[in-house]
Parts: C-alpha cells; structure tokens; sequence
C-alpha cells in the first residue's frame, strides 16, 4: 500500500500498462515534456520514449481519428483529452468510427482505444473546463463509460480499460485529483473487482443514494449527514455507466424501496434520467416513491461564481434524500 | 498556369502579399504517359516508374480497366433490378483506382471509400462480398485483414485520419510498408482530411493520400470547394504533390510508385491528385441531368480511360482477337459469378442485429437481446412480426 | 387547403420564410441547383438566388461555424445537414457554439439557427442514413428540438423554427417525406399551435402512447388496432422534444394510468428514459405500472436488411401496450 | 529558403513530385519596418501602408504598447493575489495586437481568442469586463455589438469560422467592412481552421485570419504543429498570405492594412502570420520551465516589441521626459481602474444561473429555476446552502 494522490494512481496505472504492453500508447496535447496539464502522464515520455507517449498536434479529431488507425495496426491507444468541453471536435471520430468498427466489421477490427478525460467541475475554471458529456457518450452503442472515484479504483481502472478489447471512455473526476488514498499497485487488475460493477460504499436500509466519479465523495458525506438526522443511507458508486450495473442498483432498491440519483451532469436526458427509468421498470412495486434526481440544471456550465449552485452539494443531495422519504423539504406543499 | 477543366485556377490581385498564385505557386502540369488517342508519350522523370511494364503487364492492366467497368455496370443493373439497394458507380474512374491500386504490395494497407470498389476488386475482394453492404445485408463484406483493406468509408474524409494512424503504426513497427488513403475532391473541404496532412507531415509517417478529382461531389462542381488545384493544397502542410491525368492507368501507377517509394524510404507522406471524371451518376440513386452540362460528359468521354489503352494496345499490335475474346469471357465470368453471389447471398439472422456491438457480453445488450427474442418467439413468423405494419392484426 | 407531400410542405414553409425575412438564408451540401437529395428546397436557389439558398463546401463544421457568423452578422441561417449520420463532424460547433453563444453573451448575441436533420430509418439505405440522435441535442441545453410528424405541422413548423430566436433543431422524419396531407399554406405560423405544445392526436382511456415523428403514424396505428383488442389508447404527438410538453403527457398519464412511450432511437440513455423518469417524479402515485419503453435496441443502426428488426414496429409497441397494460404479453412470466 | 527561429522549414527529398519546397514554395521573408535595435527600414512594397504614421502617431501606438503591457501585468498581479482565477499573458504579443487592431475601422468585426485582451483593450473594452471572464463573475464580458468584438473563444480554431461566416454576411449585405479572426500557431492544426479557409476562399469573402506564431501552443513547439511556414498554409487554399514581424508594430499594421483594402475592395481573404513569441507562461496556472529552455526567451527578449519602438522614438528624439511621463501615468491610471474594477465587481445572483440560456421561457428551465429558488428559500444561507460540504449540518 501507497498513499497515492487520484493523478498519481492514474500514472501508475498508466506506466503499469505501457511496462506489460508494448502495443499500448498514450496521445494527446501536452501529454510528453510537461507531461500533462494536471501532470497525470508526468514522466511516462522521459521513460518510455516519444513512440510510446506522443505529443499530438492540436486537434482532436485528428488524435482520435489516428488512434483508430493505430487499432486497426494492432495498437491499444490511450487518448488523452485535455478537458471535457474539448472532447466534441472528436466526436465524429468517437461515435462514428471507434463506436461502430467492431460492429460494421463483424468483430473483425477491434478499437481496444481507451479515452482519458478529466470531467466535471468545482475547479473554478472558465468556460469548458468543468463539463459533463458522459450521457452523450451512454447513449451510444459501441462504446464502454466507465468512471472511477478513488485512488485504488483509478489505479485499476484504468489498466482493465486499456486491456478491455472494446473502447472505453474513462472519465476522471478532476476536482478528485489532489485527494489521496491507499493504493495497492501489486493489485492484478484482472482479479480486482471488474469496471462493469458497481459497489455499494456505504450499507443503509431506508433509501439508496447511487453517484459516481467525483459525486462519490460527496454522496458519502450525505450518508453521514444524514445518519445524524436518523436517516439510514445506502451508497452506491456506479463506476461503470454504460452499462450500468441495474443488478446491484437493483437489488439495493428492492432493500430500500426509495431511489436518489445524483450527478453532476445537464439534469434532461442524463444519466439519471435512465438509472430512474430503469430502475422504475425493473422494480416499480418495490419502490415506495419515485426516483428523485438531484443533478446539474439545464444549463451551460456557469461561470466560476456560480458553479457552487449548480454543482449538487451535499444539502441539496439531502433535500433530494427528504423528498425520496418524503419528509419535509424545499418541495413540499408543491403539487406534483 | 495550368488551370483545369472547370475554371480551377489561381487568384489574381496586386500589391504586397497578394495571390496565393504570385507567391511562387504556379499550377502543376498533369502527368501524362498514355494521351487519350492512346499514344505513349515519354516523360524523363515518370517513365523509370514503369519500365517493367511489358506488353503482358499492359494487356492485364486492359483486362483490369475493363473487368471493373463491367463489375460497375453489373452492379448497376442489379441495383435497377431491385437486387442491391445502392451502388455508388466508378464510372469513368477505372484508371485511377487500377493504375494506383496494381502499384500497392500485399503489405500496404488501404483505406478507401465508398466508391473504390475497383481497388476491392484488384485487393482480391470476392465479388459477392463487394456487394454485401449494397445489398443490405452488412454493415461491411470483407475482413480487412485478409486483404489489407479497410471498409468502404461513408463519412467523408474520416479515413484518411485512419491511414495516418496506421502509417504511425507502420513507422513505430519499423516496417517499410505504407498506407494509403483513397479520397475525393468533395473531402478535401473537410476538417478531418486536413488534420490528417497536419499529423502526417508532422510524424513523417508512410502514408498515401490518394485524391480522386472526379469534379463534382454529387452536385457540387470541384470549384465550390478550392479555386485552386487541389494538388496545391498539401503543399501548405509541407507534403509534397503530384497532380496525374487520372484516366491513365500509367501515370497513375507511376506517380503511387513515386509516392510508395518515398514512403518506405522514410520520406513521409505525398498526396495524388488524379484528376478524373465521374461519367455516372454520383450513386444510382442521383439524377446528374439535374445539375450538369451534358457536354461536359461528352469532352470526358474523348478522355476515356479503357478507350485509350485500348488504343494503345492496337498500336501496338497487341490488341489481338484472341486477347479481346479473353477479357471479354474475363468480364463475363467475373459479372456471372457477381451476380449469381449476389442473389444468392443468405439473408441475415434476426438476432445479428445484436451481435458484435461489443467483444464481451453487455448487460444492457443482452438483456435487450433476450428480450426480442421472446418477442419473436411469440410470434409465428418474425418477418411480420417485425414489420411496420405487424402480423398480430 | 393543398394536398402536399411532407417534403413538399417544407419547401413550401421554407420558400414562405424566405419571402418574409430578408435576414432569412439557407446553406447544406447540394441543396442549390440539385435542390437537396431529397429535393426539400427544391426551386429556392431559382427563386431566391446564390446568396440566399447557399451550396456550401463539403463540412458540416463548417456550414454551422459559418452559420454562427451569420447569426452574429444577424441573419436567420437554416442549416440542411444531408442526413442524420453526418450531424456529428458538427457536434462541436452546434454544442459549444449555437447552444451557448446567447447565454455566453448575456442575451446580447442571438443565435436564430434552425437546423434542418432528416432523420430516421425504414428507408433501406446503407450505414449513417438512418440514425435518430436527437437525444444527444435534448441533452443540450441552450438548443431547442423539434419534430413534426405530419405535412401541416411540417408546413408550420418549419416557419416557427426560424422565426424563433433560439436554435432549433428540426428533425424531419425523412421515412415520411413522401406521405401527403392536407396542407393549409395560408395558416398564419404565429397563430398555429407552438411547436412547444404536444397534440392529443387520439383520445383513450386505458393507456398513453407517448410518440414523435415517424413513429406517430406507427402510433396511430397502434390505436387503432388495439381499439380492435378492446383497449383505448391515447395517442401523444410530442412535436417538441426538448422541452417536453410534460403537462399534456401528465394530464394524460392522470388520466390513464399508463404510459408507453415509443421512438426509433437506441434506447440508452434515449428521450424514453427522460419521459418515464420525469412522468414518473410528475404522477407517480397515479401510475399503475411502469412506464413502458419500445425503442431502437442498443446497436448501430443494422444494415438494411436487419432495419425492420430494429424499429418499433406496430406488434411491437402493441406488446408495450400489453405490458403496460398487465395483459399477457412477450416478457410475461419474466421477473422486473 | 528563410526557415524561421525554430526549425520550421522545407523537407527535403529527391525525385519527381519530390518535396513541397521544390515545388515552387520557398517560404517568404519577414516582413521587418523596425529592427529589433529600433531602425526604421524601409519596404518599398509596405512603406505606403503606414505613410500616414506621423509622429505623434508612433508616440501613440508607443503608449498603448506600454499600456498593454501594464495591463497584462496588472492582472497577472491581480491573480496571483486571489483576485483572478487565472489570466492568459499576452506579454511579448503587444506589438501583434496593437499593429493588427489598430489597422481596423469601428465597423469591423473582430473574432479575438483568450489571449488577445490587448486588441479588446483597443477597441474600447472596458478593463473592468476584460476581467470579468477571468474573475469568474461571467463568461463575456461585454456586449460584442457595442464594440464589434466577439467574446474571447475558448474552443481553438472556433472562431476563424464565425468570422468567415461574419464576413458572408458582410458581403451579402454590400457592405464594404470586413471581419477578423485572430488566431494562435497551435490553431493551424485544427479542422475548423482549415474549414474556415476553404469556406472563405469559395466564397471570396471580406476575412482577414491574423494568426500570433507565437512559437508556442501550451507546451508544444511550433514545428509540431508544422515543418513549413504557417504562412505557407494558406497558399494551398488559393489564400495569398503575409509573413511579417510580429514585434513590429508598423509591419502588422501595414499588413493588416494591406489585407483589409483587399477584403474592402473585394479581393477576398488574406492570412497573416505574425512571427512573435509568448513570453510569459501559456495562463497563470502554466510554468514553462518544464518545458522550454531559457535561452530561447532570451533570444526573444532581444526582439522586444516595446523596446524596438523606444528605441525609434529615441532615434527621432521624440522620447522625450514628458512622454515617458504621460505614457507612465497614462499606464498607471488604467491599471489602478482595473484593479479597483476588479475587487469592486459585484458578484453574480445565484439565480442568474438560469438566465439568458434562452430568449424565450422554457417549460424544463423555468421548473428547475422555481425549484432552486424554493430550495434557497429554505435555507438563511444561499451560500453555504450550495456549498460542497452544506450548511445544514
Ligand atoms: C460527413 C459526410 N457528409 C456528407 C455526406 C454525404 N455525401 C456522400 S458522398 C458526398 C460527396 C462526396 O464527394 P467526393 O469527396 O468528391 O467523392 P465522390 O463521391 O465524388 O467520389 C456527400 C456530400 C457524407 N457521406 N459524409
Ligand atoms: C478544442 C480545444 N482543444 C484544446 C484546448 C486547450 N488549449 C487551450 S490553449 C491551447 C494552446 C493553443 O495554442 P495556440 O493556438 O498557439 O494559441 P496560444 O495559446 O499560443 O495563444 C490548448 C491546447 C482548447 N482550448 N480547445
Ligand atoms: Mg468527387
Ligand atoms: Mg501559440
């Protein structure tokens, strides 16, 4: 065990990938000499050469687009976006292309590419440095989403991402960055617990709270908060987002009978929107009220003065906790 | 200047810094080693690239030129017959996609588009896969791996992206294979294409970009995208050009040798320009009369591309009966077989819709998969079943 | 009133915006002198010259990036993307850009850019013809979408779209272009129902089928047949799909109890989710059995010959409807 | 062939079709009026251009250069104490942005980037809504028609189209204006750049892309962006382009005049690549020192662009004690505005999160707005209400 800050964890994953693979290669802007804008690939050019970590000309969709070229040579590239607001100029390349090679080919040409991007927000940044794009990326067939919370589960993730034969979008909560935890890096990634699992992170009876990435974090603070106000709560990190692990969200909401969401994401046609859905169809008579997401508004992401109240934060998580339970809250009295 | 076809040519302005064309830029002259009257003209620095071409490497690329135009014109037929949904003819192009196609190794890996169904054929396609995707019954026919060739290309210019990244791959493998990426004039115009020269100049990879200028991108003339050759525009990334008649299969050949040649030797990318003509319609679902002269056809037609080595070939006394019977029975085989792989082709599965999304089982999928399949199963006939208007009726 | 094809109807739409509004100019990829491939702005660049119906250079990105100039230049640009598939080498444009620039400017910069999409499958056409991603706009906060299903409303629609100040994208179900209708080219669009609002376009008791686009026809239908089995089904048009007209679904859903809602896109993270998840938060103790969704599956979209199995088809959503309704149906005997 | 500081320049290969700078390319001088020792050279193509440059003149764009540079400072100053949470220094770019925005008319239309706060300075921005963005209290900050200034892009390469589109508009509208986009070396690379030009070059619209090489995109050199000159580039798109030194203050100026009379006299679109140099960090949250070497600033610090002009004034004897002294206080002045603009700024209404997303009510907004405003009414404390740790408890 090392007491590793999350970028750290990410870098040792990463450095862990290149030793055991020669195939493996990190892209992107900035990523060689400086060794990223958030220092995660610190290093990894000095020791691995400028073949196995490349410094890219600034544009997306052509490191994208070239890294599914080099799949196609038998490559595992590992693209590096710099920031969240800069993944749309690939997105052509994303879901046309990495999404749909192993599908239009019959399996014959894999795109094992996984994409690195610090998302989300609370950083104090400008405009596209704090987005949330994962439900674009959900909502499309081929690709794999997955998001890791902690240290120990950015260390691992990362390496089962890479090794995974399908393309990843690996989301890293970027405000987690600096936060540290244990990490065990002798870890087998292949024994730990798999990416497409959630975890439930905190045992409760009365309602289940599911997050992921940086959201985890908070949604723990709920649980204790609220265990103060005599309110039990379950916790569940989803990690993986498409799929979503419906079985263990599932079974926490059989136990419980009440549902709270939250992220950080654009509330219409996110994620929760789809946890609610289907957790609804799955167990409708289990369910004592309905699904309540506490989310991101329908909003650009706001100028850095604003984002505290844009970002779920642990009291509006609360209140969301209250309206599951029906308690009081900010919303009672309002029809509907 | 050498200005092309349709009005191509450089700005004029004056004072400082004024044209693109009075910056050093002068238009290249088109490379030409067959003239349209089928005459071999000789040129000093392109004929090395084709000195082993006897007259039995002629009189196969003739076969090829003409095996193609018949695969088109098949094609063609079955589509107005209702066996294939689409198909996008090459038309008038024969030349450009042999010449290049017969200068590539088994090694080099192509990416081509849509249209290049002739290069498929010389990659050694099976005909019936070339068709699959017409037809509608895949998404793509062939493994690529078996004939280092990727799938035809439906977004515009996205393939040269992945040409590059393949050649990056080739350049770290330190193999001296290359790739090559089949583009139209209409792609030039988009982003991708251009990222594509900026990654490949700035690694120096062993990549091709091979541009077929057929004039028009469905309706839309060459012109409206550049004003300027298009063999210009790589040059502005530091990538050197060569701009061919694209309806002589011996420039074309040539000049992807040339362009091969650097690529193995380490000297990075180069970009074709093959100027040609697209004498079809854009695919057999277009109506060209709507948008074009009839007598621009008409002068593209004196350029034909078999016409001239057919030309050639009889002046040079090879064009024999014997040799005009074989390729004749070539042809007839090749669109017998064509079609008969065509109608005969076994209609998918139901449930293949689900398959190869992934590599490993998906939750959501599967489920979504057993699903359906109860569904069907509680229907007689999935056909119905499955039909806008139902069975259940 | 004229009987006029859906395509038809737009041209006609389109050709009364460019009349009223000098400000009002067209662009896309072949929609001058071939008047678009689907010939919906057939006779424009005739009537209207080269500087109001624009063939552009082919690039999506550049067609909307332009537009925005044009926009800030104050024009009214309408946008043809040729077909569904080729929106995506625009997401960044459209999503950073046309989406953000009003709430980036404090209102100062408006950005009155329609986009015209013709969407959908059930036309047998080969890879990227034939895709619904109209999810990943409602997603996008800052763009409004919009979807007619029937000529008249095309007809109208269209005019509203472009006299709206916000960026609208109008999807146009292009398995529809050839379907005619009455078309009553003197309806004043100001005057017709805004294409905010969803239309009841059939009256029933027993459960609502939430649809838009190509699949209110299919709808209808539904209707119909299932009128046939005994059961009442009420018939919601969306016509708006970002914002939802949730108070018409609600007041429905009230009224029914059920709800099946039915669209051709995959169903990850699709609209269905956003319509069960929020009717369920509006109505939960009015629903008697979880909001049922028919949908494409979560594939590329299948070559052709595979399409049908895809699509919801009229046996299929009727089966949704059994679900919903708790009458023997595929999924019976399964457990959630 | 003039290769420029860092490396970039023509490859070099044999053979037909071989290398670009063969090719009739051999990459342009530098446009120079003063030397980095303060000399006024004379151009005889762009002398005419800035004839008009009296005296009083040079003092002027001598004070705005210092004024820029203070501003720059004061704001590096201003995050570095908490009061910014981040600033782009322009910091040896002044003599690009002021050379470039002052060559414009009122009614052009400038398309700026991050970076170019010293055009927005130019224009008449107020100081304090130069900060806004930067202190978070807004994501522009000013309303663009009331100094024909867009808000600084953020997505690279974005607004070289939103100009090229501007200027369609322009054109449509038989004005006789044009736009501009100022964009950084890395910008090059991108899709929408090249877009940009293709669109402008078919169309011939009135558009000026001002591109700062300042050698630098975050951390990586210029030649990884290209091995040829940025001002090659847009030859290839039928665009003429100008290469000038861009810490010469009267060679941008003369250009950027030489390319908005073309633009105004319908000559279509012009590049200019102004060769300057980032001196201080890619933002405030940057430390080149990871990255770049020393010596290179040093060399760079030779070519100053404030100094070179004091350096003219002092040759003209026109630096006298008074201007030093106007020009200081003026400087002083405008950094003590901002400053005080700065910590004065009221701070944003938590509802205004929901504001201007729409010109129109929205059912889902308005709901969500109503539900926050609830959910803040239940608390004392908006602040601590919204924060990440809560206030409940
Ligand atoms: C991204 C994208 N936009 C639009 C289309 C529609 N489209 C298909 S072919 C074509 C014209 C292509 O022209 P060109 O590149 O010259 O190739 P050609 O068809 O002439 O071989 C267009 C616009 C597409 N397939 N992909
Ligand atoms: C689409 C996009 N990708 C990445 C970034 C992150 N980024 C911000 S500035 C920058 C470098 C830009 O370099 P250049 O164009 O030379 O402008 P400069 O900063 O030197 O003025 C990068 C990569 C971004 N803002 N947008
Ligand atoms: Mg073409
Ligand atoms: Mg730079």
């Amino acid at each position: 065990m090392t007491q590793l800050t999350f970028a750290r964890a990410i870098n040792s994953g990463l450095r862990r990938s290149l030793e055991n693979d020669a195939k493996v290669v990190l892209m992107g802007e900035d990523i060689g000499t400086l060794g990223g804008v958030f220092r995660v690939t610190d290093g990894l050019q000095k020791d691995f050469g400028k073949h196995r970590v490349i410094d890219t000309p600034l544009a997306e969709s052509g490191i994208v687009g070239t890294a599914v070229g080099l799949a196609y040579r038998g490559y595992r590239p590992v693209v590096e976006i710099q920031f969240d607001g800069f993944v749309y100029p690939a997105f052509d390349q994303i879901v046309c292309q990495v999404a749909k090679m192993h599908y239009r080919t019959k399996g014959a040409v894999k795109m094992p590419i996984t994409i690195r991007i610090p998302f989300g927000g609370g950083i104090g940044s400008p405009e596209f440095h704090s987005e949330s794009p994962e439900a674009y990326f959900a909502h499309t067939p081929g690709l794999r989403v997955i998001s890791p919370s902690s240290p120990q589960d950015a260390h691992t993730m990362i390496q089962q991402a890479i090794a995974c034969d399908d393309p990843v979008l690996f989301f890293e909560p970027k405000r987690r960055y600096h936060d540290k935890g244990d990490v065990d890096e002798s870890l087998d990634p292949g024994a730990a617990l798999s990416f497409e699992k959630a975890r439930v992170v905190a045992d409760g009876r009365d309602v289940t709270l599911v997050a992921y990435g940086p959201l985890v974090k908070t949604a723990r603070d709920v649980a204790l908060a609220a265990a103060d106000e005599g309110m039990s709560v379950e916790v569940i990190d989803l990690r993986s987002l498409a799929p979503v692990d419906f079985a263990t969200v599932e079974a926490s909401v059989r136990k419980t009978g009440r549902l709270v969401i939250a992220h950080e994401a654009v509330q219409s046609g996110g994620l929760g929107a789809e946890i609610a859905a289907s957790i609804t169809e799955r167990c409708f008579y289990y369910l004592e009220s309905a699904p309540v997401r506490v989310t991101g508004f329908d909003v650009p992401y706001p100028y850095s003065k604003l984002e505290m109240h844009h970002l779920p934060g642990l009291d509006r998580i609360l209140d969301g906790v209250d309206r599951a339970l029906g308690r009081p809250n900010s919303l009672s009295g309002l029809e509907g | 200047m050498v200005t092309d076809e349709v009005g191509q040519g450089g700005t004029t302005a004056g004072g400082p810094g004024s044209s693109a064309g009075q910056q050093g830029r002068t238009g290249q002259n088109l490379v030409q080693l067959i003239t349209p009257a089928g005459e071999r003209v000789s040129h000093p620095e392109y004929d090395p690239w084709v000195q082993d071409m006897s007259d039995e490497q002629l009189c196969s690329l003739y076969e090829d030129l003409v095996v193609t135009r018949r695969i088109d014109t098949e094609a063609t037929a079955l589509q107005r017959q209702g066996e294939l949904g689409l198909w996008p003819p090459m038309l008038g192009q024969e030349a450009s996609q042999i010449g290049s196609a017969r200068a590539l190794r088994d090694d080099d890996f192509v990416f081509p588009t849509y249209r290049d169904n002739g290069v498929a054929y010389c990659r050694g396609v099976k005909l019936t896969d070339i068709l699959r995707v017409w037809r509608g019954n895949a998404s793509a026919g062939w493994d690529p791996y078996t004939v280092n060739l990727g799938t035809p290309q439906i977004i515009i210019g996205s393939q040269t992206l992945h040409a590059t990244g393949y050649a990056m791959g080739i350049q770290n493998d330190g193999a001296d294979s290359a790739a090559i990426a089949y583009l139209g004039d209409g792609a030039t115009s988009q982003g991708d294409v251009n990222e594509a020269m900026v990654f490949a100049a700035s690694f120096q990879v062993p990549v091709v970009f091979f541009c077929q200028n057929n004039h028009w991108a469905i309706s839309e003339p060459v012109r409206l995208q550049s004003h300027v050759q298009i063999a210009d525009r790589p040059l502005g990334f530091g990538i050197p050009s060569m701009r061919v008649d694209g309806n002589d299969v011996l420039a074309v050949m040539a000049a992807t040798r040339v362009a091969l040649d650097r690529a193995r030797r380490g000297g990075g990318p180069t970009f074709i320009e093959a100027v040609t003509y697209r004498m079809g319609p854009h695919t057999t679902a277009d109506d060209p009369t709507r948008y074009r002269d009839a007598n621009e056809l008409e002068d593209w037609a004196q350029k034909d591309p078999i016409r001239r080595v057919k030309a050639l070939l009889e002046r040079k006394g090879l064009l024999t009966p014997e040799l005009e019977t074989a390729v004749q029975q070539k042809a007839d085989a090749v669109a017998r077989d064509m079609r008969t792989g065509c109608t005969t082709m076994p209609d998918p599965e139901p449930l293949d819709v689900f398959k190869h999304v992934y590599s490993t089982p998906h939750s959501w999928l599967d489920r979504q998969q057993d699903h359906y399949s109860r569904y069907l199963d509680s229907f007689g006939d999935p056909a119905g079943a499955a039909s806008e208007e139902g069975a259940r009726r």
